[in-house]
């Protein structure tokens, strides 16, 4: 089975020929073209599937086959693709999310006529996420980087002729490029102080000592701004909500399962360089921290169900950054092991939400309510979903939170434990919120809501399965997938910690529930209990801390009226310099002009002064006539 | 130094020269009579004849060609004024003036 | 000596033309009034010709000098000669079929006077006396002033004639003024005398130093001769006369006359005060008065330079828009004499005055066309000519292009040879100059361009261009590119039949 | 003081007088007048120069031909017999005057400088028999010449001022 | 031996071949519009032809020029103590791998500009015939080995650009064209002047001689004896005059103004031409006669470049993201791109070399391609202003699609030549000078928010009622798009195509920098 990793390159491939066919032909298949990429992202996904198992269960080595790419002044550029640990799981989760929401999409765009190009992208997405996952270096990385971008800056403008989708993308690109400008300047650096692009080279040169301390820093930190960007972390988290005016199972593939996981893959495959730098870890976990909670104490009063979602997102993500800067590699165990089990349960909350977007038109949870009866199905996905990302066992969020909770407990980073504590608190809180006002209670709607067809329920049910079950492959008694994933890795997996923490942890999370059940399912508790008594913290909350404010005033606008300034500069002192100059030849003509005046006498002063003058010059210089 | 005083220095004929030619070119660009500029142009060749025939008997080297080439400037001086006057009479036939400072037509 | 042992043979171009004039003189006296005068051009042509003939058969021969230098064949005044000759030849093809009737009603004349402008000219190039050369140089001023007046009805005609001769009048006094101070000091005419005992003037010492007497004489005489080139401080007087001249008369002032100048100015430095040197420390031959003059002929150049180009940049009368082109070209030709260096200066200045007869004529010509066409001399006569005629105003923009120095053309690489040589010489500003108002002259070049080629005319008809002008532009135009592109068989050329023996006096 | 330096005292007296007459003078025809006093005073003094040819020739040419000439020019024009004074012109004169006066002084200063180092040579016999006899060897080339000018001063006279067919 | 042949005129035949299509203009009848732009279009299409010939024959491991003719041309008498002497001004042309590439990008671009002219709709066959003569130019100016020759052709390529503005660009085209002849005028005088001292210093004009005289240390100056005195000031000067010289052309900040006139004024396949080939006629100059003469001086200076580099790249960013026209943020984002050249020359490493030439291929395909792409929006819709244009991707969705991916080429993303060309230019420049490096990367943000605001504003938005009835996009504009855009892919993807070409020149470069 030694070649399925050989073979490893095939796993991209297919999405790009569904890509390139796509392109080529996909008008006129109208809607068929998402059986190509349905079939190509399958093809993919049981590929990944082989090479997980085969990098699993036969544990067999890290394979890498290098690929001359080009050469920059005699420095061969090497391509290629590398299967480790990290990146066959990646591989899985990326191909089934997006097989799943390939399947799901042929349901929810089947009225939208421009479905060839939505599978166009989602194709050249899949494509560039795998090459993302599979590469070698941080240069190729950086390409399938960018490429990821690009789709989701396509995906979310994919509705183009609204104003506000092409706001979003344009966010969404250009938020996300400041952090990738970090990233660029970092692989530059580590190129030039280590001699390559390679993982592996870096590494080797971070061990060996050959980088000075604050080189590592610098690198790490520069990566880590990268990693912020894609994975919008605070102060880049911006974009990703607004990045809701996507189609919804773009939301659930990119902006919840895959791409914006991207950065934590990035600080998880470069964790060595991380390890290496204290005062790098630091700045993920706090970093990490604080966006977990402050990310989820804006979820709280949201009333948008993909924008509640999306700042979920953000606010886990931020957890999976804090246990990975936290807790070294039980960090780092913890922390992917959160990211698989949060592509699952979010992928499915997504599509679940755009299984009720689809059915009432509508985003607002406060103008649905009452869905239950009507979306049996999606409202006990849905259920499902809220569960584990509240963290109440045994769904899977229930095991990778524990896990977070526990190793950072034991790194003995007791503020950031209780930061994490509180976001739980949070989170569950306003999932609940979310699931009773829209399931719960009278229904606002106009007319009458219908179950999504099977095409879409099927692949959110699997998804509800994986939500459920996937925990159980990493038990604190049987951590199985940490083992596997820091195979190789210093410091010790074995975790010491008091048994009180899942108590607090399960306990914090029902309370969340709790609440939420008083104010929106049973409603003896007023719904603005909160923002009668709190309305500065509320209406703070609710604007999301004028962030998007505040920036608009601090960079926007200087930067525009920057450049109106420099326009005017450019205008009238540069290219009048220019006229002056002009100017300046044209007023010696018309000296010279006055001069000419037509008098024939004149023009003989003239000369008689022009003869003088040369003389008196001549005495004067030549010192003659004294 | 008496010899100074029985013969006139060159100098002094250089300096009655300057001064006919400068009053020559004083009239020429500012007399407004065609004519007369004209005749202040003449003034100045004159003065550079009286140049030359000074500077064939006292100069560092005296010899008759200064002389003949005064024969030459007073008939090239003489041909010019005739030519002169004649343009003169084909502009006045069309224009009716002999004013010079009325001669502007073209400028600028 | 016996008067006919001397080689008049050496005349024999001078005689052709004297005697053509002549022959035209007294045809024309013959001639009833209504017969056509154009036999009269063609005649002139053919002694034109043959001059031309005997003025080659001259190439390479040894110098011979007549009297006492009165009169001297060398291959100095032998390239001039050819330059007049050519000059006068395109002058004589733009006049044949374009003289209007009740214009120039004197068509015979006009002929003739150019001839003696020429034979003027001519005498100018090919003496090393002070009294020749003068008489050569009234010659042609005397020829010119009824030239420009021959359009007896016209007042601008009138008006440019005499503020011409004027001029001219004040010109010579001052020239003349100049050489007998020079005279003073040397008791000869003779270039060649002159030089020898100027040098030992010049070495003289106090109570009797010379020298502010040497330089005085140099300057009046440079501000006189100046006229001719028109270069400041004496350029004023040619933007009136252009204008007011008939075309081709325009074009023999711009193109012989001033290259006659440029030949005497040439001829009195280069003998008159070429001795003037010293030994420097290095033990090289320094000469003194050049060097010191060139920083004022620099500046002259300059100023010249600036005031033609910019105040070109007024005009919309076409004539005088050539007229101050004309200038800031003399300004141009003035460079290698700043920027003196014997070896190169004859080549460059023999190119450029080459290369701007050429494009001087050339646009001459098209001028001449276009504005007896439209009946005004506006630049705006040019509009629309490209639908007009098409191949004219192609020609005329080589001939604009070659004017503003822009390749592949005579004008770029005349320009160029020059400049190199200022910047050898380390005259940075001059160079620098020559190019900034090299960039300033575009615009006006370039205006004319616009008309021909961005504007609507009038009309579209199809303009009547005469046979003989057809020929007068292609020569010119072809002339122009191929010399642009091939300058190095002209300076070959050069190199191979001029040299500088004008430098030595014959025994 | 001898006779010679008493002659040329007047003479040079004549001469420049009679030309700051005709600068200040008028009447055009009182110009014409004092300057043909001036070019008879420089006969005079090329007399004194030994350079009597060029004196006869002086008289003939100047005070004769050409002052006669430049006359029948004033009869032939109409002409303002006062010169108007006008602003413009005013500032003109000044800025001429101001010129030829430095123009003046330059040169005045720099022939004062000088002192001539030279042998005078006298030209008193045989002037005329010198001259002719040069003209017709040595200068016999210009000679000519001016002969072609003269020629061409002709025609260009007639031409220029012939009256036309139509002319007022 | 006919492959001797070949190599020797190759380079000859490719820049006189647009002659052919002179004369054929030249015997066509005017008013046979679809002749005359058959014609032209054919005839711009043999140098390409040729070019690629010459692609496929150029030895990728040769470190000299290549294609060498050699004919003598001029000989400038000159004296010498035993007599007259002459100085040769030869015809010399050859290509190394840094002109090669863009020999083949000027005639790639010539001939697209040409298909792009086929809407010219006045006076085509002079357009034609103007247009081929610049093309000369355009070919010229790479391959001439000559100084003197290399100005002839630069001036070849300036003057009918002037025509071509005049007579067929927009309402104020006049002025434009003025100012742009002005503008390069003065450009040219300093290189004139420049040229001439090289000139009087080396008594050679061949580009390699004078090269190996300022480089090769055992080298003696062999000028005549006035001259030899050589100072590092005057090196100095002249490096900087060529800098001057070469910066208008390219534009570096603040001698760009001329560029904006001329690509408001121009007609569109002109701007192609001029932000194509032209301003990289420019940074060509920069580095083959700046760097190549005076390494040292380069290398002392880098700093200085660097520092133009960067107010090129963030002045024009920041001057691109508040335009209102959609040619002016082309216009200025085509300064902005300059100044990555600029930066990667200022790296003097062979990265950073790499990187320039990189950019100036890639900004010469994306900026042909994206003005290409407002030409036929602007055919369509009679206007460049942002604020009228808008949802244009409902009527034009290839169009559209087309100007959003060059536009994404143009903001350096991966898979694109923008990317490898910008990564290159900065990792070179990251090595020598990373200060001004890491304020460089600033510029890559600010390219992402100037052309998303400029493509987003025009592709994406609300339909409008007025561009109801636009077509997309035709057969024939279809070809230079995709020519263009594969290019750009292709060179993304697989840069070896140009690393390859370029790689022993650089080699032979960068140790004349000496460090």
């Amino acid at each position: 089975m030694e070649q399925m990793l050989e073979n490893a390159w095939l796993i991209p491939l297919f999405p790009l020929i569904a890509f390139i066919v796509l392109v080529a032909i996909g008008k006129q298949l109208k809607q068929g073209a998402a059986y190509i990429g349905i079939l190509a992202t399958l093809a993919s996904f049981v590929l990944s599937l082989f090479t997980f198992f085969e990098r699993f269960r036969d544990g067999a080595e890290t394979y890498f086959q290098p690929v001359e790419w080009f050469s920059i002044a005699g420095f061969d550029v090497i391509m290629g693709y590398e299967i480790t640990q990290l990146n066959a799981m990646m591989l899985v989760i990326v191909s089934l999310v997006s097989l799943l929401v390939h399947i799901y999409s042929r349901g929810y765009m089947d009225q939208d006529e421009r479905l060839p190009v939505f599978y166009q992208y989602l194709a050249l997405f899949t494509f560039s996420m795998l090459g993302l996952v599979i590469s070698p270096n941080l240069l190729q990385l950086y390409i399938f980087w960018e490429l990821v971008g690009v789709c989701s800056f396509l995906l979310v403008g994919f509705y183009f002729y609204k104003p506000e989708a092409r706001a979003a993308a344009k966010k969404a690109f250009i938020v996300t490029r400041i952090g990738d400008v970090g990233l660029f300047i970092a692989i530059i650096l580590l190129f030039w102080w280590t001699g390559s692009f390679a993982y592996n080279d870096i590494f080797n040169a971070v061990e060996n000592g050959n980088l000075e301390s604050w080189q590592i820093t610098l690198a790490a930190i520069l990566i880590f701004i990268g990693a912020m960007g894609k994975s919008g972390q605070f102060p880049l988290h911006t974009w990703l909500p607004d990045a809701m005016e996507g189609p919804t199972p773009v939301s659930a593939l990119i902006h919840a399962a895959t791409m914006v996981a991207a950065g934590v893959y990035l600080v998880a495959a470069t964790f060595d360089l991380f390890t290496a730098s204290e005062t790098a870890l630091t700045v993920v976990a706090y970093v990490g921290g604080f966006t977990a909670i402050f990310a989820a104490s804006i979820g709280l009063t949201q009333t948008d169900i993909k924008r509640i979602l999306a700042y979920s997102t953000v606010s886990q993500l931020g957890y999976m950054m804090l246990a990975l800067g936290a807790a070294a590699a039980v960090g780092y165990a913890a922390s992917t092991f959160h990211l698989m089990t949060h592509a699952f349960f979010k992928a499915l909350l997504f599509l679940a939400a755009g299984s009720v977007i689809h059915a009432v038109h509508t985003q607002d949870i406060f103008k649905m309510g009452g869905l239950w009866k009507e979306m049996k199905v999606t409202a006990w996905l849905f259920l499902i979903g809220c569960l584990a990302i509240a963290g109440i066992p045994p769904f899977s969020g229930f095991w990778s939170k524990e896990e977070i909770l526990l190793a950072v407990y034991h790194a003995e980073r007791f503020d950031l434990f209780w930061i994490a504590v509180i976001t739980a608190f949070f989170t569950a809180f306003y999932m609940f919120r979310l699931f009773f006002v829209t399931f719960t209670g009278e229904t606002k709607l106009q007319q009458k809501a219908h179950e999504s067809p099977i095409v879409m329920t099927g692949p959110m049910m699997i998804l509800g399965v994986l939500a459920v079950i996937s925990g159980f492959i990493n038990t604190p008694w049987n951590p199985v997938l940490s083992e596997w994933l820091t195979e190789g890795m210093e410091g010790s997996l074995h975790v010491e910690a008091p048994v009180w923490i899942t108590v607090v942890a399960v306990i914090v999370s029902l309370a969340g529930i709790g609440l939420a059940w008083m104010m929106y399912g049973k409603g003896s508790l007023a719904q603005n209990w909160f923002s009668a008594r709190v309305p500065l913290l509320y209406q703070l909350s609710y604007r999301k801390y004028y962030i998007d404010e505040i920036y608009d005033s601090v960079f926007v606008r200087p930067l525009n009226g920057l450049g109106k300034i420099v326009y005017l500069f450019d205008i009238y002192v540069v290219d009048g310099l220019v006229q002056l100059t002009a100017r300046i030849t044209g007023a010696i003509g018309q000296l010279g002009a006055r001069m000419q005046n037509g008098q024939i006498q004149t023009y003989g002063v003239v000369t008689m002064i022009g003869l003088v003058l040369l003389i008196v010059g001549m005495a004067v210089a030549g010192g003659y006539f004294q | 130094m008496s010899e100074a005083l029985t013969q006139v220095p060159l100098t002094s004929y250089l300096l009655v020269a300057l001064i006919l030619f400068s009053i020559g070119l004083y009239g020429a660009l500012t007399k407004r009579n065609a004519v007369i500029v004209l005749l202040s142009i003449e003034l100045m060749l004159n003065a550079v004849n009286i140049n030359l025939v000074a500077f064939a008997k006292y100069g560092l080297f005296p010899s008759i060609t200064g002389q003949i080439f005064s024969l030459f400037t007073i008939t090239v001086a003489a041909a010019e004024a005739a030519v002169g006057l004649a343009i003169l009479m084909a502009l006045y036939r069309n224009r009716g003036t002999v004013n010079v400072d009325e001669m502007d037509l073209m400028k600028r | 000596m016996n008067i006919l042992q001397w080689q008049w043979s050496a005349m024999t171009p001078e005689f052709i033309i004297l005697g053509t004039a002549t022959l035209l003189s007294l045809i024309d006296l013959i001639m009833k009034d209504k017969l056509d005068r154009r036999v009269l051009g063609w005649l002139g042509l053919v002694g034109i010709f043959i001059a031309g003939f005997f003025v080659v058969r001259n190439l390479g021969q040894d110098p011979v000098q007549i009297m006492n230098d009165m009169f001297r064949l060398d291959s100095f005044g032998t390239a001039f000669k050819l330059l007049f000759l050519s000059g006068a030849a395109l002058v004589f093809f733009m006049s044949i079929q374009q003289l209007d009737q009740r214009e120039i009603p004197y068509h015979g004349e006009f002929y003739y006077l150019v001839l003696t402008g020429v034979l003027g000219a001519m005498i100018m190039a090919s003496s090393a006396d002070f009294i020749t050369l003068f008489v050569g140089l009234e010659v042609l001023s005397i020829s010119s002033y009824i030239l420009v007046g021959t359009r007896k009805k016209h007042i601008q005609s009138n008006e440019s004639a005499f503020k011409y001769a004027v001029s001219g009048g004040i010109a010579s006094a001052v020239a003349l003024y100049g050489m007998s101070f020079i005279y003073g000091l040397t008791g000869s005419t003779n270039l060649y005398m002159m030089g020898e005992r100027l040098a030992q003037a010049y070495q003289r010492v106090e109570p009797f130093q010379y020298s502010p007497i040497i330089y005085l004489g140099f300057f009046l005489l440079f501000v006189g001769l100046s006229f001719k080139i028109a270069t400041v401080p004496y350029h004023m007087w040619a933007p009136d006369v252009y204008q007011g001249a008939p075309v081709p008369v325009t074009a023999f002032l711009a193109v012989v006359s001033k290259t006659a100048g440029f030949a005497i100015i040439v001829r009195i430095l280069l003998t008159g005060f070429k001795d003037i040197t010293e030994i420097t420390d290095d033990n090289r031959l320094s000469y003194v008065l050049f060097d010191e003059l060139s920083l004022y002929i620099g500046v002259i150049a300059a100023v010249t330079m600036i005031i033609g180009n910019t105040l070109a940049l007024r005009q919309t009368n076409v004539k005088r828009m050539m007229a101050y082109s004309s200038i800031a070209h003399a300004g141009y030709l003035l460079i290698p004499l700043a920027a003196f260096y014997i070896p190169l200066f004859l080549q460059q200045m023999l190119f450029y005055l080459l290369a701007y007869l050429l494009m001087t004529l050339g646009a001459f010509a098209v001028i001449m066309v276009v504005t007896r066409d439209r009946g005004t001399e506006d630049i705006k006569s040019f509009a629309g000519l490209y639908h007009r005629a098409p191949w004219m105003a192609f020609a005329m923009t080589i001939f604009l292009l070659s004017l503003a120095g822009i390749p592949v053309t005579a004008g770029f690489f005349g320009k160029f040879y020059i400049f190199m040589s200022s910047l050898a010489h380390g005259k940075y500003l001059l160079a620098a100059i020559m190019i900034a108002t090299s960039i300033i002259s575009y615009v006006y070049y370039f205006a004319i361009i616009r008309q021909m080629y961005m504007r609507p005319g009038d009309t579209e008809a199809k303009m009547f261009i005469p046979s003989t002008i057809t020929i007068v532009i292609l020569i010119t135009a072809v002339a122009t590119v191929l010399i642009g592109l091939f300058p190095g068989v002209v300076l070959e050329f050069i190199v191979n039949n001029f040299n500088y023996d004008l430098l030595y006096r014959l025994q | 003081m001898s006779g010679e330096m008493i002659a040329f005292f007047i003479l040079s007296l004549f001469t420049i007088g009679g030309a700051v007459f005709m600068i200040s003078f008028t009447r055009v025809v009182h110009m014409v007048v004092a300057l043909a006093f001036t070019f008879l005073s420089i006969a005079g003094l090329y007399v004194l120069l030994e350079a009597e040819f060029v004196a006869v020739t002086q008289v003939l040419v100047y005070a004769g031909a050409v002052a006669i000439l430049m006359l029948f020019g004033i009869m032939l024009t109409k002409h303002q017999e006062q010169e108007k004074e006008e602003e413009k012109r005013k500032a003109h004169k000044w800025l001429a005057l101001l010129t030829v006066a430095a123009f003046f002084a330059i040169v005045f200063f720099t022939l004062q400088g000088v002192t001539w180092d030279s042998q005078p040579q006298s030209f008193a016999e045989d002037n005329l028999l010198t001259i002719g006899k040069l003209m017709f060897t040595e200068y016999v080339i210009p000679f000519e010449l001016v002969s072609v000018l003269l020629l061409v001063a002709l025609v260009g006279a007639i031409i220029m001022a012939r009256r036309e067919e139509g002319d007022r | 031996m006919m492959e001797f042949d070949l190599q020797r005129y190759l380079l000859t035949m490719i820049v006189l071949s647009p002659l052919l299509g002179i004369l054929a203009l030249l015997l066509t009848p005017r008013h046979r519009a679809g002749t005359v732009k058959l014609i032209g279009i054919v005839a711009a299409f043999i140098p390409l032809l040729l070019s690629l010939v010459m692609y496929v024959q150029f030895d990728l491991n040769q470190e000299e020029m290549q294609f060498i003719q050699q004919m003598e041309w001029i000989n400038i008498p000159i004296p010498l103590s035993t007599g007259v002497g002459y100085l040769p001004i030869a015809y010399e042309v050859g290509v190394d791998g840094l002109s090669m590439p863009l020999v083949l990008l000027a005639s790639l671009i010539a001939f697209l500009g040409a298909i792009a002219s086929n809407t010219v709709s006045k006076r085509w066959k002079e357009f034609y015939i103007i247009y081929l003569v610049m093309e000369i130019g355009l070919l010229g100016v790479f391959m001439s080995l000559n100084l003197f020759l290399f100005f002839i052709f630069f001036e070849l390529a300036l003057i009918p650009m002037f025509f071509l503005i005049a007579i067929w660009g927009f309402m104020d085209r006049e002025k434009a064209a003025i100012k742009f002849l002005i503008y390069n005028g003065v450009g040219s005088g300093i290189m004139l002047i420049s040229f001439i001292l090289l000139f009087i210093i080396t008594m050679t004009l061949n580009i390699q001689e004078i090269a190996s005289q300022f480089t090769d240390p055992l080298s003696q100056l062999n000028a005549s004896d006035q001259y030899t005195f050589v100072t590092e000031n005057m090196r100095m000067g002249l490096f900087i005059a060529l800098l001057i010289a070469f910066g208008i052309k390219m534009p570096i900040v603040p001698f760009h103004t001329w560029m904006l006139k001329s690509y408001q004024e121009s007609p569109f396949a002109m701007i192609m031409i001029s932000s194509g080939i032209m301003i990289k006629m420019g940074a060509y100059g920069i580095i083959r006669l700046g760097v190549g003469f005076f390494p040292q001086w380069a290398l002392d200076l880098a700093p200085m470049l660097a520092l133009l580099g960067l107010i090129n790249l963030l002045y024009g960013a920041v001057l691109a993201l508040v335009q209102k026209d959609l040619k002016m943020v082309l216009a200025y984002s085509s300064v902005s791109h300059m100044g990555i050249v600029l930066l990667g020359i200022a790296a003097m490493n062979e990265v950073g070399f790499q990187g320039a030439i990189f950019q100036m291929v890639s900004h010469g395909l994306i900026a042909a391609l994206l003005i290409y792409m407002i030409a036929v929006i602007y055919e369509r819709t009679q206007t460049t202003t942002l604020r009228e244009l808008g949802g244009l991707a409902g009527q034009m969705p290839f169009i559209s699609g087309i100007f959003l991916a060059a536009s994404l080429a143009s903001l350096g993303l991966p898979g694109m030549s923008g990317f490898i060309s910008e990564f290159q230019s900065f990792l070179g420049l990251f090595n020598s000078l990373p200060v001004y490096a890491a304020i460089g990367t600033l510029g890559i943000i600010l390219t992402a928010v100037y052309m998303l605001r400029a493509t987003l504003q025009t592709t994406f938005g609300p339909k409008q009622e007025r561009f109801h009835d636009v077509v997309d996009a035709r057969p024939i504009e279809v070809v230079p798009m995709a020519v263009l855009l594969a290019l750009v892919i292709l060179i993304g993807i697989h840069p070896a195509v140009l690393s390859d070409v370029v790689r022993a020149t650089l080699q032979n470069l960068v140790p004349g920098i000496g460090g």
